[in-house]
């Protein structure tokens, strides 16, 4: 059943990618961008339509999924990395774990969705056409090619321009587990 | 017609993420769904730094290491928010935002 | 006495009381605060005899001390003839009010006598003051105790009744100070961006006064909002309705200072901010602040006619008689400047000393309405004499001080339009009548059937409070016998204001303007009291006394 | 990274050392708040005293990313002498509640860090790092009391909107790095003086601009973008409210000083609209909605975006040409502390009693009961009216002259700004003279036994008052510091 | 005489205040003081009228400076007293008649409870009324203008329970304060034109200058100085006040409302004759209400059956005659009159006061008759008083009237001589209306009083007797030798009281261009005098056939039925006399009714329009608010959307400024 649906789904996504492969004569990158962007917009979709909290978290998934290979494609392969190991690795299990904390389960609509979610979408939606608005009608001064960077440059400008931020990074990291820890553990004595 | 060399795309494709999230934020009632949505926000502000990085000349590295620490902050700001999450269901048995109203005017 | 700042000790002794009070226990509260104020009336004393009146237009005593330095802002504190008039009556009312309210303020006692001292330290600041920042920074201090004190120790209605004056009077403060920054910059933006002086009342004054003075429009504005605070504080018709509401509710004491003292405020800072720093706005807006004083005047008695409660009357009478300050100081005549200011310090005692009289009648029956008043003249003889005795200063009996203040403003808008004159004297019957019908419900006739059923309670009035009346008493006998003690004194100030305003040669009211202004009034008059029916109830029930 | 570095960042580095011995002191000796308290102050103590000497001199670390100057040096000192109150504040009201304070000391330190390096930052990333550093212990002070439904359900709103905020902050940010290409704020400042100087503003960069303005005027909590500072206040256990009211508040604008005033300083004119505007419908919407409170901390809530636009009255006089608005600022930002920890300060004493609301009806008549913690609390209203001679009116009073100054400089909006300003200070007084109402005015509705407080809590409470008073009637000193803190950047 | 002249006014303040402060101790013994006082008083008056009136003074009289009163800048007023024969005449008639008066007093209020209140009352009044003719300035003299008003006030309120005497105390102060603006308005006005408030600079500058050179014209002075004169000595529309003032005791009717006080008015416009001389159109005012109110006063005396207000009217009347005097250019018969009037007025109200101690207080004259018996020095006296005011020769009143009928013709005012003429028939009818009714007829006192009936004592006959005799001699004395008896004898020059005022009206008689003729006793004015006696024996005649007669052999019973018939053939001014034209009803309407309302309703305007928009404000925003406050719905999804919503306007807005982005 879920294969059935992971197979339509696959079709839908791969089908703009080949159109653009075949008939507009682009790249095998373009092809591969079309393919994964279509992919995580859907997934992203899922994520903020779908009833089944759970679905929603693995269609999170989906989509970081397809931003690491975005990322590859742009040609940042680190992040790539970071990307499947932080965010699949270690957020989306946290948030897994939650929900199964927080016992929410699949749920009719009218508990899924605000009163308010037609105005929501509406404003979403102007939000998106004036920023594409506004990109396209801006000259970003960007190179013709991307470029992809090699591991050590970005070490070299790691410790060199950005050491500050790395390190303060590790101490809100630490901030944040320390009072983390204390807001979810629970006291005696508290009620649940 | 080279889509994969072309910064817009990009961010457009950032745009619409960051619009998605967006929606989710406003539309959904779980805390954690809402939670989600903040995070697709916050990947496709990333994605767009990354698009930048990889185009802009003067940015080079600097792109992929805001990104690095980008996503190191978005797992502190999960961590924090779980952890407030789950406190506040113990108080009030429910997921649900839109429940916590006792505050108002 | 020029070894030490005596100014300086005269505004801060009672702070110093204060203080003590603070410490000590509250048996000692009242000892303490009645010393405290006598002592600073002692020293102003002193002032006055140190005081060379021959030089009264100048500023004796200065002290200046450098306080803000990135602005030039001073601690500085002077004395003239006019100030050093309001001061004495400051220092005199305070040490009155505070021996007034030994009885009949009986809770809080320590936290009272603090607020009364704190207060008498703004007052006397504001009259000091020649440093507008400084001057702001006292105008304020006086409105937090004077809030504290209708507020704890007011009637029933005091809450409403306090909130309202200190939002009235912030109203206008506020905009001050902003006329106040902003008269600074123009200072120190002509000055090639140098701070000093942009906020000394001198420099500013001789700026003022040199070529041109400030830029016209600023002028204007600035003007408008020190004549806001100046005539909400007067208060001026249509800004007076916070004073009736506050003089009910306030205690007795609070009554005598804010009539007192606090309306003064007003009419001085008309007088040295408003004439001296925007001669030229001061002369735009002259004629409709004749208007308005001519309107407050007679409106103002004629509301005190059908006042039920002795002190609304009393409260509304004050608007009447501080409309002839008003257009004293706007006539810009000496003798209608010279009427202004006596009749600032003599309304100071004669209705200082009617709230003081109504208070003692309080005391006894816990009442102050009118009707349920009379034939006290039967069980309080000496008290009736008394009463009587200021019901007549306050309606202008020559020989007493009210009289000479409210003749010189006469005199002095005569001489400016015989038209302001013929309408400002109608006070002198409706001003009579007011308070001989007062006086008649009040002492005459038969003893009424409340004030008898109230039997001994009803002593006649206690040596305490003669002797917080006797002194007032013979200074309404010494000034109107003597006012040029007075005059001398303020001459000096007075030359130098008029100076200031080139003696009000320019302004010259338009007749048609007044006579619009009033028919203005009497229109609506006219046309409600055609068609009664909406008050003919309370009319009948006013008139039939 | 060399020593010359280490040195200049020497107190941020104290003050990550002191949140983490914090911690550490709690983990050899569990439970023993004094000690925790000994740690904090003597560690506070120290990073003061860095401030102070290595702040003397201007100086860069780490390849320009981190900037020590008089700003600096200022703000730091606000932002330790918040923390380090705070930290008096909170003992009783923890104690009583059996609050551990451990951890609420750890989490406020490093709130303080963030703080620290938002007013240090030269680079935009570590600005933004700053910020985040700088909130996210926000959210969980603000859920400290985690038992209690109200404390938990601020600390979720302030999170869920806090973070969407960043994200939208983030973003924008995003934008200007790719217009600029780099994350230098001198260099952004330069790169942007040359892009408008020829051609104004481009699309991408008003995007850059509004996502931006929007994720600032949040984490100022300025009308239309406050929604989350009354529940929160309302909520939180009231020291944090306190902190919250003015800490990241502060901070957030120190972010606007070193984002807004340097990074973007050449595009000034195009931003100073967009500032009235907010100033405008700040205050005058925050004092309206709080003359119907009936709860004191909503109340106060309320009052502090109030006093956000006061001081954006002060920014937008800057952004018109005057640098006295700087000063203003800067001035306020330093009053509206004192005056706002010790407004809550008092408040959280008379709560020190579990279940103690913060309703009106509570501070009826408490002169009776506590005379001197009713006098400090009418000091402290008074100065937020602004009322001479407290910090709070001179304050405004700077602000407001920065305004006219604009004003007569030929920006006449200003002046009007200033009159609407001072029309809603009197409005204010409504409702902070209705509080002393309750308190001098009103007989109490139970008579309670008046309560003991903490010497912690006394001393607290006296230096605010004093410094409230001081800035007041002797400005003097703290002007000649605020003006060279704004002739850094100006 | 520099400390003499000041010492009249001090004794009595010095009284006062004696009184005032330690009199309740006193008891019975509160006179002493105050009579004693007064009583000095009049001696040295004495010597100073003497010193003046032999010309010890000089012709511009003598001033005594106290101190600087008012010392403001160009507006410089002395504390200074002044003497002149002007002074001089109405320093004889206020201390003569003060002192009896207090003398009568001591017996008249005997029983009183506020005996020692009552003298020192007296006292003040005596004081204010010395300061009113000493005074230098015209600022003094209004000063003691309004101190005789309070005193009168104080004295006619006296007895404060009686709602009735509070009201009229009222009454009588506010209606003096009419005039009183007037006269404040008018002392402005002189000051404004000559820059000086003393009384002989401002005219000397008045009377020098050409009268375009005065920025407030001549005329309007004058008049608003006659408005104060009318305030004081009640003339029409400003008469309501007396009549009330009978609420007082009846010595302070006698002192104040007859004697003194109510002369103030016309010694006011005598010492400003050159004012009044220089704005003719003002005198004809001045005449017209004079004579107006001596006709409409009598007109009312006629049917009053209170003998007190009787009087009281009669005064009015005669001060209209003075008046009319006055506006004619007759100031010397005018002064006349005052002195004359003074004295039969005064001793006419003395009398009065014993008959109504002599009924118990009852002062309705349809419950007396018969009296002459029963209280012959009363009678005696008081008869003298009627034959004087009515004119007869050769008492005093028929030299100064005639004088004042005289002049009035012959300066071509024949229409106030004949007005003048018919008042006179009045006058003589309603004072023999008055004693018929009390003191002949048959008793109809009351039962139980009848037999308690008895003479007043000594000190307040003897009073009496001293004043009858002026009464009867005072004005062939004061006129001779000039008319009308010195031609007669073959006398030359004017006479004895003209020639004191002459260098008083020297300058209004120049401005006015008077000269005078002779005297032709033969001719014109033996006319005018036959007329005017043989008109007073009319009205005296007429008086008798309707209400008797008892004098001597001259017998004669009333006849009320002819009485009730005359009044019914006039019905209207039957009525309108009985009710005094209804003038109280129409104050009442115009003060009371539409005054109040007037109040009221800008009561209502100050507490619901003005303060109402104050009110309003606050509420507003207050409102306002509450509705801001319904954003905060506590939901985070609308706190956010909110925000989006934010953030898009501000995408917007900055889009703009692009310039289209």
């Amino acid at each position: 059943m879920n294969l059935m649906i992971a197979a339509i789904a696959g079709a839908i996504i791969t089908t703009p990618a080949l159109l653009i492969f075949v008939l507009g004569g682009g790249s095998v990158d373009d092809a591969l961008f079309a393919a994964l962007a279509t992919l995580m917009l859907t997934s992203a979709l899922l994520v903020v339509t779908m009833r089944d909290i759970i679905r929603c978290g693995l269609a999170m998934i989906v989509a970081f999924l397809a931003l690491a290979g975005i990322y590859v494609i742009v040609g940042a392969p680190l992040v790539a990395a970071a990307q499947v190991i932080v965010y699949i690795g270690a957020i989306s299990v946290l948030i897994l774990f939650a929900i199964m904390l927080t016992e929410s389960k699949d749920a009719p609509s009218i508990l899924v969705f605000q009163t308010q979610a037609v105005p929501a979408a509406v404003a979403s939606i102007i939000l998106a056409v004036l920023v594409t608005l506004g990109i396209s009608a801006t000259d970003w001064g960007a190179a013709a090619v991307r470029f992809r960077l090699g591991t050590e440059a970005l070490a070299q400008a790691l410790f060199r321009d950005y050491i500050l931020p790395f390190e303060v990074v590790s101490v809100l990291l630490l901030a944040a587990v320390i009072g983390g820890v204390f807001i979810a553990k629970r006291e005696t004595g508290d009620p649940g | 017609m080279g889509l994969a060399n072309s910064l817009d795309a990009y961010l457009v494709l950032s745009g619409a993420l960051f619009a998605i999230g967006t929606f989710g934020f406003l539309a959904r009632r779980n805390a954690i769904s809402m939670l989600m949505s903040i995070e697709l926000m916050l990947n496709a502000v990333n994605l767009a730094i990354v698009a930048f990085g990889s185009f802009i000349p003067t940015l080079k590295a600097d792109g992929s290491i805001i990104a690095l620490m980008v996503i190191a902050v978005a797992a502190a700001e999960a961590t924090v928010g779980l952890a407030i999450i789950i406190a506040i269901y113990r108080n009030r048995k429910t997921p649900l935002v839109d429940e916590y109203d006792h505050m108002r005017r | 006495m020029d070894g030490l700042p005596i100014l300086t000790v005269i505004t801060f002794l009672p702070l110093a009381g204060a203080l003590l009070i603070a410490f000590l226990p509250s048996t000692y509260a009242r000892p303490v605060a009645l010393g405290a104020a006598l002592l600073t009336w002692v020293v102003s004393l002193l002032l006055v005899i140190g005081f060379s009146a021959s030089r009264g237009g100048l500023f004796q005593f200065t002290e200046e001390v450098s306080w803000i330095p990135v602005f030039g802002i001073e601690y500085k504190l002077g004395v003239d003839g006019l100030s050093l008039l309001l001061v004495v009556l400051t220092t005199t009312l305070s040490w009155i009010s505070i021996l007034a309210s030994f009885k009949p303020i009986q809770t809080r006692i320590k936290e009272y006598m603090i607020s009364f001292l704190i207060l008498e330290v703004g007052m006397i600041g504001v009259f000091l003051a020649l440093d507008t920042f400084l001057f702001y920074i006292f105008w304020e201090i006086v409105l937090v105790p004077m809030y504290l004190i209708i507020g704890i120790w007011g009637g029933a209605n005091r809450i409403y009744a306090t909130i309202k004056f200190v939002l009235y009077t912030l109203v206008g403060s506020l905009l001050m100070l902003v006329a106040i920054l902003a008269t600074a910059f123009a200072f120190q933006a002509t000055h090639g961006g140098d701070w000093t002086g942009a906020f000394d009342y001198e420099a500013l004054r001789t700026f003022a006064a040199s070529g041109g003075g400030f830029d016209p429009t600023l002028q204007l504005l600035a003007f408008g909002a020190f004549f806001l605070a100046f005539a909400i504080k007067v208060p001026m018709f249509p800004f007076h309705t916070w004073l009736p509401d506050a003089h009910v509710e306030a205690p007795t004491a609070g009554s005598v200072i804010l009539a007192g003292v606090l309306l003064k405020l007003g009419g001085y800072g008309f007088i040295r901010y408003g004439l001296s720093l925007y001669p030229d706005a001061a002369q735009t807006y002259a004629p409709a602040i004749i208007i308005l004083s001519l309107i407050a005047i007679i409106y103002g008695a004629i509301v005190a006619l059908v006042q039920p409660d002795l002190k609304k009357l009393v409260a509304y009478s004050s608007v009447s008689h501080m409309g002839f300050v008003t257009l004293g100081i706007f006539i810009f005549q000496p003798q209608g400047m010279d009427g202004a200011i006596l009749q600032m310090v003599n309304h100071g005692l004669i209705t200082g000393a009617l709230f003081l009289l109504v208070g003692v009648i309080y005391e006894r029956t816990h009442d102050r309405t009118i009707a349920r008043m009379g034939g006290l003249a039967a069980r309080m003889p000496v008290y009736v004499a008394i009463f009587g005795f200021f019901v007549f200063a306050s309606a202008g009996l020559p020989g007493l001080s009210g009289f000479v203040g409210e003749f010189l403003t006469l005199v002095g808008s005569f001489a400016f339009n015989p038209l302001t004159a013929a309408v400002a004297s109608f006070v002198m019957i409706l001003g009579a009548a007011y308070l001989l019908w007062m006086f008649q419900r009040v002492a005459t006739g038969e003893l009424s059937s409340f004030l008898s059923g109230l039997g001994s309670h009803l002593t006649d009035i206690s040596p305490t409070e003669i002797l917080t009346l006797a002194p007032l008493m013979a200074l309404v006998v010494a000034f109107g016998l003597f006012p040029g003690i007075l005059l001398d004194i303020i001459n000096g100030s007075v030359d130098r204001a008029l100076s200031d305003v080139n003696g009000g040669a320019a302004i010259a009211i338009d007749p048609l303007v007044l006579a619009i202004g009033l028919g203005a009034l009497a229109a609506v008059v006219v046309l409600r009291v055609v068609t009664l029916p909406m008050f003919r109830g309370r009319a009948s029930a006013e008139t039939s006394a | 990274m060399t020593f010359e570095d280490l040195v200049t960042i020497a107190p941020f580095v104290a003050a990550i050392l002191v949140a983490v011995g914090v911690v550490v002191a709690d983990v050899i000796v569990p439970g023993r708040r004094t000690i925790v308290l000994a740690v904090a102050f003597a560690g506070l103590a120290i990073v003061t005293l860095l401030t102070i000497t290595t702040g003397a001199t201007a100086a860069t670390a780490f390849g320009g990313s981190y900037r020590v100057d008089d700003l600096t040096t200022y703000l730091d000192l606000i932002f330790v002498g918040t923390v380090a109150l705070t930290l008096l504040f909170a003992p009783d009201y923890l104690e009583a509640r059996r609050l551990p304070m451990a951890e609420f000391a750890a989490v406020l330190l490093f709130a303080l860090t963030g703080a620290m390096l938002l007013a240090a930052s030269a680079d935009l990333l570590v600005l933004f790092i700053g910020l985040e550093l700088m909130v996210l212990p926000g959210y969980l002070l603000a859920g400290y009391h985690k038992s209690d439904g109200f404390s938990t359900e601020g600390a979720i709103k302030y999170f869920l909107l806090g973070s969407f905020s960043s994200a939208i902050f983030l973003f924008g940010l995003a934008f200007v790095w790719g217009l600029t290409g780099t994350t230098r704020i001198a260099e952004v400042a330069d790169q942007l003086a040359a892009m408008t100087a020829t051609g104004g503003l481009s699309a991408g960069l008003a995007l850059g601009l509004a996502f931006m303005s929007t994720g600032v005027a949040f984490k100022i909590a300025a009308v239309p973008f406050h929604y989350w500072t009354p529940d929160a206040y309302q909520g939180s256990p009231t020291p944090v409210t306190g902190y919250l009211s003015v800490g990241p508040k502060v901070a957030a604008f120190a972010l606007i000083l070193r984002l807004f005033v340097e990074a973007l300083g050449p595009l000034k004119l195009d931003w100073l609209p967009v500032v009235v505007v907010l100033a405008l419908l700040t205050m005058t919407v925050g004092n309206l909605v709080a003359l119907t409170q009936t709860n004191v901390k909503r109340m106060l809530g309320y009052s502090s975006i109030a006093h956000t636009g006061y001081i954006l009255v002060g920014l937008a006089a800057y952004a018109a040409g005057r640098i006295e608005g700087l000063e203003g600022l800067l001035f306020y930002v330093a009053a509206y502390s004192v005056m706002n920890l010790g407004v809550f300060a008092v408040i959280a004493a008379l709560q020190r009693r579990p279940g103690v609301t913060s309703n009106l009806d509570t501070f009826a008549g408490i002169v009776r009961r506590e005379p001197a913690l009713a006098i400090l609390m009418t000091l402290f209203l008074l100065s937020l009216t602004g009322i001479p001679p407290t910090a709070g009116f001179f304050a405004k009073a700077y602000v407001i002259l920065a305004a006219v100054q604009a004003s007569q400089a030929g920006n006449e909006v200003l002046g009007l700004l200033a009159v609407i300003t001072v029309l809603n200070a009197a409005a204010a007084a409504f409702y902070y003279l209705r509080i002393v109402v309750y308190m001098f005015m009103r007989d109490p509705v139970s008579d309670e036994p008046s309560m003991a407080h903490g010497r912690l809590m006394w001393t607290g409470l006296a230096i605010t008052a004093l410094l409230t008073i001081a800035f007041g009637l002797i400005p003097g000193p703290l002007l000649e510091i605020v003006r060279a803190a704004a002739r850094a950047i100006g | 005489m520099e400390t003499l002249i000041p010492l009249i006014a001090a004794l009595p303040i010095a009284g006062f205040l004696f009184t005032a402060l330690v009199g309740r101790r006193l008891g019975k013994q509160a006179h002493i003081v105050p009579v004693a006082a007064v009583g000095i008083a009049w001696a040295i008056a004495m010597v100073v009228v003497f010193t003046a009136l032999t010309g010890g003074f000089g012709e511009e009289g003598r001033s005594v400076k106290l101190w600087d009163w008012i010392p403001a800048g160009g507006f410089h007023i002395e504390a200074a007293f002044f003497v002149d024969n002007l002074t001089a005449c109405l320093l004889i008639v206020v201390t003569t008649i003060g002192l009896l008066v207090h003398v009568y007093s001591i017996g008249y209020m005997s029983h009183d409870p506020g005996y020692w209140r009552f003298f020192a009352y007296l006292n003040l009044f005596m004081f204010s009324m010395l300061l009113l003719v000493l005074g230098d300035s015209w600022l003094t003299v209004f000063v003691a203008w309004e101190l005789v008003g309070l005193s009168s006030y104080l004295l006619i309120g006296f007895w404060y329970r009686k709602n009735s005497a509070a009201l009229a105390s009222k009454k009588a102060f506010l209606v003096n304060r009419v005039g009183d603006v007037g006269f404040a308005l008018g002392i402005m006005a002189i000051w404004v034109n000559t820059g000086t408030l003393n009384i002989r600079e401002s005219i000397q500058v008045l009377t020098s200058q050409p009268l375009t050179a005065f920025p407030i014209p001549i005329a309007i002075v004058a008049l608003l100085i006659f408005a104060g004169a009318m305030g004081k000595s009640a003339q029409f529309p400003l008469h309501v006040w007396l009549p009330d003032a009978m609420e007082g005791p009846t010595p302070v009717s006698a002192l104040i409302h007859a004697a003194t006080m109510v002369n103030a008015g016309v010694y006011l416009i005598a010492r400003a004759n050159p004012i009044f001389a220089s704005a003719p159109e003002a005198m004809v005012v001045v005449a017209g209400i004079g004579i107006f109110t001596a006709i409409l006063a009598a007109s009312i005396a006629m049917t009053q059956t209170d003998i007190k207000r009787v009087l009281a009217y009669s005064t009015l009347s005669q001060l209209g005659y003075m008046f009319a005097a006055l506006g004619v250019g007759a100031w010397t018969a005018a002064i006349f009159h005052l002195m004359t009037h003074g004295f039969f007025k005064g001793l006419l109200f003395l009398g009065s006061g014993s008959v109504i101690h002599a009924v118990h207080e009852e002062q309705d004259m349809r419950k007396m008759g018969g009296l002459a018996k029963k209280i012959p020095h009363t009678y005696r006296t008081m008869l003298i008083g009627s034959i004087a005011i009515a004119g007869i020769p050769p008492l005093a009143g028929f030299f100064s009237k005639d004088e004042i009928l005289g002049e009035a013709f012959k300066l071509g005012f024949t229409w106030v001589w004949a007005i003048g003429v018919l008042v006179a028939v009045m006058t003589a009818f309603y004072m023999f209306r008055l004693i018929g009714l009390t003191f002949w007829g048959e008793s109809r006192v009351d039962k139980v009083v009848e037999p308690k009936i008895h003479e007043s004592p000594r000190v307040m006959t003897i009073p009496l007797w001293l004043l009858a005799i002026p009464s009867l001699f005072l004005g062939l004395f004061l006129s001779w030798p000039g008319p009308p008896l010195g031609p007669l004898f073959g006398q030359e020059g004017p006479g004895l009281l003209a020639g004191w005022l002459e260098p008083v009206y020297k300058q209004g008689f120049e401005i006015l261009g008077r000269h005078e003729e002779a005297f032709a006793i033969f001719g014109i004015d033996g006319v005018l005098i036959l007329i005017s006696v043989a008109v007073a024996v009319i009205g005296m005649v007429a008086a008798w056939r309707l209400f008797g007669v008892e004098i001597g052999r001259l017998r004669r019973r009333g006849n009320p039925e002819q009485v009730t018939a005359l009044s019914a053939r006039a019905p209207f001014l039957y009525r309108a006399s009985l009710n005094k034209w209804w003038f109280d009803e129409l104050n009442h309407l115009m003060f009371m009714v539409i005054g109040g309302r007037i109040a009221a309703f800008l009561w209502w305007f100050d507490a619901n329009i003005v303060d109402g928009i104050v009110n309003g404000i606050g509420t507003v925003t207050r409102l306002s608010g509450g509705g801001l406050a319904r954003v905060q719905t506590g939901r985070v999804q609308n706190y956010a959307l909110g925000i989006a919503i934010g953030l898009i306007v501000m995408v917007a807005s900055y889009a703009l400024m692009t310039g289209g982005g």
